[in-house]
C-alpha cells in the first residue's frame, strides 16, 4: 500500500505510465512535460525527450516554466533552431508520440486552445495553437493530458485548433493523415479512449477512489463508459517520491533569484 | 559593417512609426531592453511579429505602440494570460489591436519563406482547423504539381526591422547566439534591418566551427546592453527569472498597476541600466 | 536506438540491389569506406545519389554497381573529370547509365523537401537554362498564390538508404559531425535508412550546444571504421589527400589501370584497414 | 616597372583588382578562388568569401583545390549547411558578387559548364551546373574569369548552363532577374563588358603587350572593341609576391603527405 496523494499526482504518474521506454515524444509545456519528465526518471530512462523550442534529446533534472528554460538546452543532446524541429522531426515523421494539453476537448478528441466565445469578440482569449496544431497532424500517436471538468470536456468546441479524430467514424484515417490521433485521454478522473470504430472517446478506465458517474457529470457530452472498467493502480512509492522531488526541485529553482553581472566592454 | 549604436540611437534610427518589427527569441534571448526602448521612445502604430508574444509585447502593446500583432502563441508560459494583450484583443484598450494568428508551424515557415526570398512556404497537411477561417490572404491550398497531393502555402514574413539579442558580437559585427534559438536566424535574414543588442562585444566570438553567427553585412546596428534579455535569460550569463514572469501576472492584471509599473520601472528611467537597478537585479 | 555492426554487416543487411543509395558529403566526410564496401559485396542497379559524384562515385560507377545517377556536380574537384563518370555517360562502359542532373541549388531543395516529409521543394527564378528539357517530371513551373510570382517546384528526394562517415557516434548512437555538411543532414533525414561509419565511438559526443548532431533516432546502423573517408577527409582527425585527387586522373583514365587499381585497393582486400594499408597512408 | 610576369599571373591579378573591400563574394573554385584569395590579401581585407561548400568569411592561407577544402572551414567565420547557403544567403539577396568560370561563354554572357556537343551524345562530358545557375540569377553582380579562345568564346553555346544576358538587348532585365548578370568577364588578353544598350560583350580594356586583333582572333564571333581601349596596368610587384607566395604554400600543401592515425573504440 502506498502513501496518500493527490488526484494531480494520480493524473501526472498515469500519464506517465502510458510512455514507452525508447518513445520519441514531442512534448507541451505544463502537465505533459511533467509526465514525460517523470516517465524519463522510472522506468522510460530511453525517452527521447523534444521541446518545440528546438531541444532534442533534453534530459531536465527540474521542470521548465517555459518550453524554453536553459535547463532543456543544457541537458538536451542538441538544440536546432526551431523551424527544423517542424520540418524535420515532427513534419518529417520522426515523432513516436505527441504529448497536449488542451483548454477544450470535445468527445472525438479535437482540441481548443484558441479562444472562448466567438472568436472576434471573446469571453476567454486563450494563448492559441503553438505547434499542437502540427503535433496532432503528424506525431504517430497523441496523449492528452485535461482536468475533466464540463468546462473542458464540450459537447462543441468554441474554436478547433488542433482536428483529433474530427466528427469521427474514421474520418481522420480517410483524409490521410499521417499520425492516428488521440488514442488516450487522461484526465484525474481516468482514461479515455477513443471506440475503434466511431473515434468516439469512451471511459475506459478508473483512478482507485473514482468513478465513472463522476467522470460523466464532469463531462459536457453523454459520456460512454466501457463495459470493463480498468482501475488504475495507485502511484507506487517510487513513483510518488520521484514526482515529489522533481516538483521540490522545480520549486526550489524557480524561485532562486537571478542576479545579473553585467559585462563590460572588452579592452 | 553594422554601426555600433547605443541601443536608443539604434531604435531611433531604424524603427519607425508603422514598420513592420520582429523582436525575437523563443524564451531564450528575448530583446527586452530593446522593447523598452521603443516604448521610450513612443513608437505608434507597429506592426509587432513574434511566435510568443510573451512579457515584453504584453509591455509594448499595453503601452500602446501596435495595432497589429502576427503571432501563433501569446501567454504568459506556465503561468497563464498575458492580460495586456487579451485587453486589446477583448475590449480595445489602449487601441484596437488586429490581430493575425498563426500556429508555430506556420510562423516557422513564413519566417523561412521571408528568409529564403521566396514569396511563400510550404507544409503539408492535412490540418482540419478553424484558423484559415481567419488567415485570409496569408494561408492557400496549392496541389503538388507532381503527386496532385494538397499542401498549405503560408505566405512569408518579411519584416522592416528584426531585433534580437544575442550573447556575443565581435568587433567586426559578427554575432554569436548559443542556445535556443527558436526562429532568430530566419527572422533576421527576413528582414530588411536587424538592430542586436548583445551581453558583450569581444575581439574573437570564439564559436565553435558550426556554430549559429549572424555574419556582419547581414547586421545593421549593434548595441552593448548587458542584460539586455532579462526577466528572459542568456545561456551561459544568467538565468531566465521564472518569478518575474509569475509576479507578472498580477502587475498586469488592471490598467492601473500596470501602468504604474511601467512609469516606475521603464518610462522614468532613461536606460536599461537604470532599469535593472529599478528592479535590484543586479549583482 | 541503432544497431552497431560492422561496414559489411550494415551494407550487407541495409543495401540491396535497385535501390536508390545516397552516399552524401561534400568534399568534406565523403564516405569512401562504405562505398568500397558496396563495390565488394558486388550491388547492381543502384540509383546513386550525390550533389557531387567525387572519385567514389567514379569508382562505384566503373565497377558496374549503378544504372542511374542523381547530382548536380560530376567532376574531380580541382582537377578534371571523372574519366569513369564520362565513360559510362558518353559509351555506356560498365553498362548505360541514366543521368538526372540538378543545379547545387535544386538538389538542396530536393534534399531539404525529402527531410521534411514534403513532396518537392520551392526555388525563386527565373534561371532560363537548358537543363529543364532534361528534367521531366523533377522540376516544374508553379505559381504563388499570393502575388502570383512564377516559382520552381523540385521534386524531392528520398533515397532508400543514404550512407555518411562523421567524426564521433556516442554508446547510444548520436553523431556527430564537424566542420563541412554539404547536404548531410537533410539526405540523412530524407532517407529510410541511414547508416554511417565513424572515426570514434566516445562515451561522450561532448558536442558544443547548437552543433550538428544526427540523434539516434534517426540512424539505422553505426560502424566503427577509423579513417573511413579517406582520400576525403574528417576535420580534426585527418586531411583530404589532394595528392589521390590529383594522382587518381591517371589511375582512371584507361578501364585498364582503373580495373587493376580497383582489383589491387578495394576488391582484393577484405576491408578498409587493408586498403588505406595498401596505400601506404597509415601512420 | 615590375618584374616579368606570365599571362596566368597578369589574369588573376586583374581579377583580383575588380573586387571591391567590403564585398560580400560567393567564390567559384579554380581561377575566381585565386582572384578572391588574392585580393583579400592585398586592396580588400575586408572582402567576404563565401563557397558553396558552406564556409562563410573564410580567409584560407592557401588555396583550396576543391571547394570544401578543411582550410577553408578552420578560417570561416561560420560553416553552415549547404542548403542554407542557398537559400538564405543566395536566393535570400546577401551575395554582393558571384565570381564564376565557365568551359564556353557566348556574347551575351550566357555560360556552358554541361556538355560540349549534343545532351544526350556528348563530345566532351563537362562537370555541370553545380551552384552557378543559381549565382548567376541571385548575386547582385557577376564577374566572369576565362582564357580567351575560340573554343572558349563560342558564337553559340552546346548547352546553356548559367543564364547570363539571354538573347541580350535587355532581355534579363525585362524578365526580373534579381541580380544584373554578368559585368565583366576576364580573360588573359583584357577585359570584355556588356554593352549597356545591347548586353553584348564589347572589349573594353587590354593588358600591357596585347592587342585587340589577338583577342578577336580569340573570339568565336565578330568580337567588338570599344572606341578607347584601356590599358591594365602590368601586376605590381606587391600583387606579384602577394601571388606567387600564394601559390608556393598551396603547392607545398597540396602535395603533403597524409597520414591516418587509425582511432579506436573507447573503453
Amino acid at each position: 500500500m502506498s502513501t496518500a496523494y493527490t488526484r494531480d499526482e494520480m493524473m501526472t504518474v498515469a500519464a506517465a505510465r502510458q510512455l514507452k521506454d525508447g518513445d520519441v515524444c514531442f512534448v507541451g509545456i505544463g502537465k505533459p512535460s511533467a509526465a514525460c519528465v517523470l516517465a524519463s526518471m522510472i522506468h522510460a530512462p530511453g525517452l527521447v525527450l523534444i521541446y518545440e523550442s528546438g531541444t532534442v534529446g533534453t534530459r531536465p533534472r527540474v521542470l521548465p516554466l517555459s518550453i524554453g528554460d536553459g535547463e532543456l538546452a543544457e541537458t538536451a543532446d542538441v538544440v536546432v533552431p526551431l523551424p527544423e524541429i517542424f520540418t524535420h522531426y515532427l513534419q518529417g515523421g520522426r515523432i513516436d508520440v505527441g504529448f497536449l494539453g488542451a483548454a477544450q476537448i470535445d468527445r472525438f478528441g479535437n482540441l481548443n486552445t484558441t479562444v472562448v466565445g466567438p472568436y472576434e469578440k471573446p469571453v476567454t482569449r486563450l494563448p492559441g495553437a503553438g505547434g499542437a496544431p502540427e503535433i496532432i497532424t503528424h506525431a504517430r500517436d497523441i496523449f492528452v493530458i485535461m482536468h475533466q471538468s464540463k468546462r473542458g470536456f464540450v459537447d462543441a468546441l468554441d474554436f478547433r485548433t488542433s482536428a483529433g479524430h474530427l466528427g469521427g467514424g474514421g474520418e481522420r484515417r480517410r483524409k490521410g493523415y499521417p499520425g492516428k490521433g488521440p488514442s488516450v485521454v487522461v484526465t484525474d478522473i481516468g482514461l479515455l479512449r477513443p471506440d475503434p470504430d466511431s473515434d468516439e472517446l469512451v471511459l475506459v478506465a478508473l483512478f482507485e477512489g473514482r468513478t465513472a458517474e463522476e467522470a460523466q457529470a464532469a463531462t459536457g457530452w453523454p459520456l460512454r463508459v466501457a463495459d470493463k472498467l480498468e482501475v488504475i493502480a495507485a502511484p507506487t512509492d517510487e513513483e510518488l517520491s520521484a514526482l515529489r522531488s522533481l516538483m521540490a526541485r522545480t520549486d526550489a529553482a524557480h524561485k532562486a533569484p537571478i542576479r545579473i553581472k553585467l559585462k563590460q566592454v572588452q579592452g | 559593417m553594422p554601426a555600433f549604436l547605443s541601443l536608443a540611437d539604434a531604435i531611433g534610427r531604424h524603427v519607425e512609426d508603422g514598420m513592420c518589427v520582429a523582436l525575437e527569441g523563443f524564451t531564450h534571448l528575448i530583446p527586452f531592453a530593446a522593447g523598452h526602448e521603443i516604448i521610450r521612445q513612443g513608437r505608434k502604430r507597429l506592426h509587432l511579429v513574434r511566435m510568443t508574444p510573451d512579457l515584453i509585447y504584453d509591455q509594448m502593446i499595453g503601452m500602446g505602440v501596435a495595432d497589429r500583432l502576427t503571432f501563433s502563441w501569446g501567454g504568459n508560459p506556465g503561468v497563464g494570460s498575458l492580460h495586456r494583450l487579451r485587453d486589446a484583443t477583448e475590449r480595445g484598450w489602449p487601441n484596437e489591436l488586429a490581430i493575425f494568428e498563426h500556429s508555430h508551424g506556420e510562423m516557422a515557415a513564413a519566417f523561412a519563406a521571408g528568409a529564403a526570398g521566396l514569396p511563400h512556404g510550404l507544409m503539408k497537411g492535412p490540418m482540419d482547423t478553424d484558423l484559415p477561417q481567419h488567415q485570409e490572404g496569408r494561408v492557400a491550398s496549392v496541389v503538388c504539381p507532381f503527386t496532385g497531393q494538397p499542401l498549405k502555402a503560408v505566405r512569408a514574413v518579411n519584416p522592416d526591422v528584426t531585433i534580437l539579442h544575442a550573447q556575443k558580437a565581435d568587433r567586426r559585427g559578427n554575432v554569436l547566439i548559443e542556445g535556443i534559438s527558436g526562429a532568430v536566424r530566419d527572422a533576421a535574414f527576413a528582414a530588411r534591418a536587424v538592430l542586436v543588442t548583445v551581453e558583450e562585444i569581444v575581439d574573437d566570438l570564439a564559436a565553435p566551427m558550426n556554430a549559429l553567427v549572424l555574419p556582419h553585412f547581414v547586421v545593421t546596428a549593434i548595441s552593448h546592453v548587458p542584460g539586455g534579455a532579462y526577466p528572459s535569460y542568456a545561456q551561459g550569463c544568467y538565468g531566465r527569472d521564472n518569478s518575474f514572469y509569475v509576479g507578472w501576472d498580477a502587475v498586469a492584471r488592471e490598467r492601473e498597476t500596470f501602468l504604474a509599473w511601467m512609469q516606475e520601472h521603464c518610462i522614468s528611467k532613461p536606460d536599461h541600466r537604470a532599469h535593472l537597478e529599478s528592479l535590484g537585479v543586479l549583482a
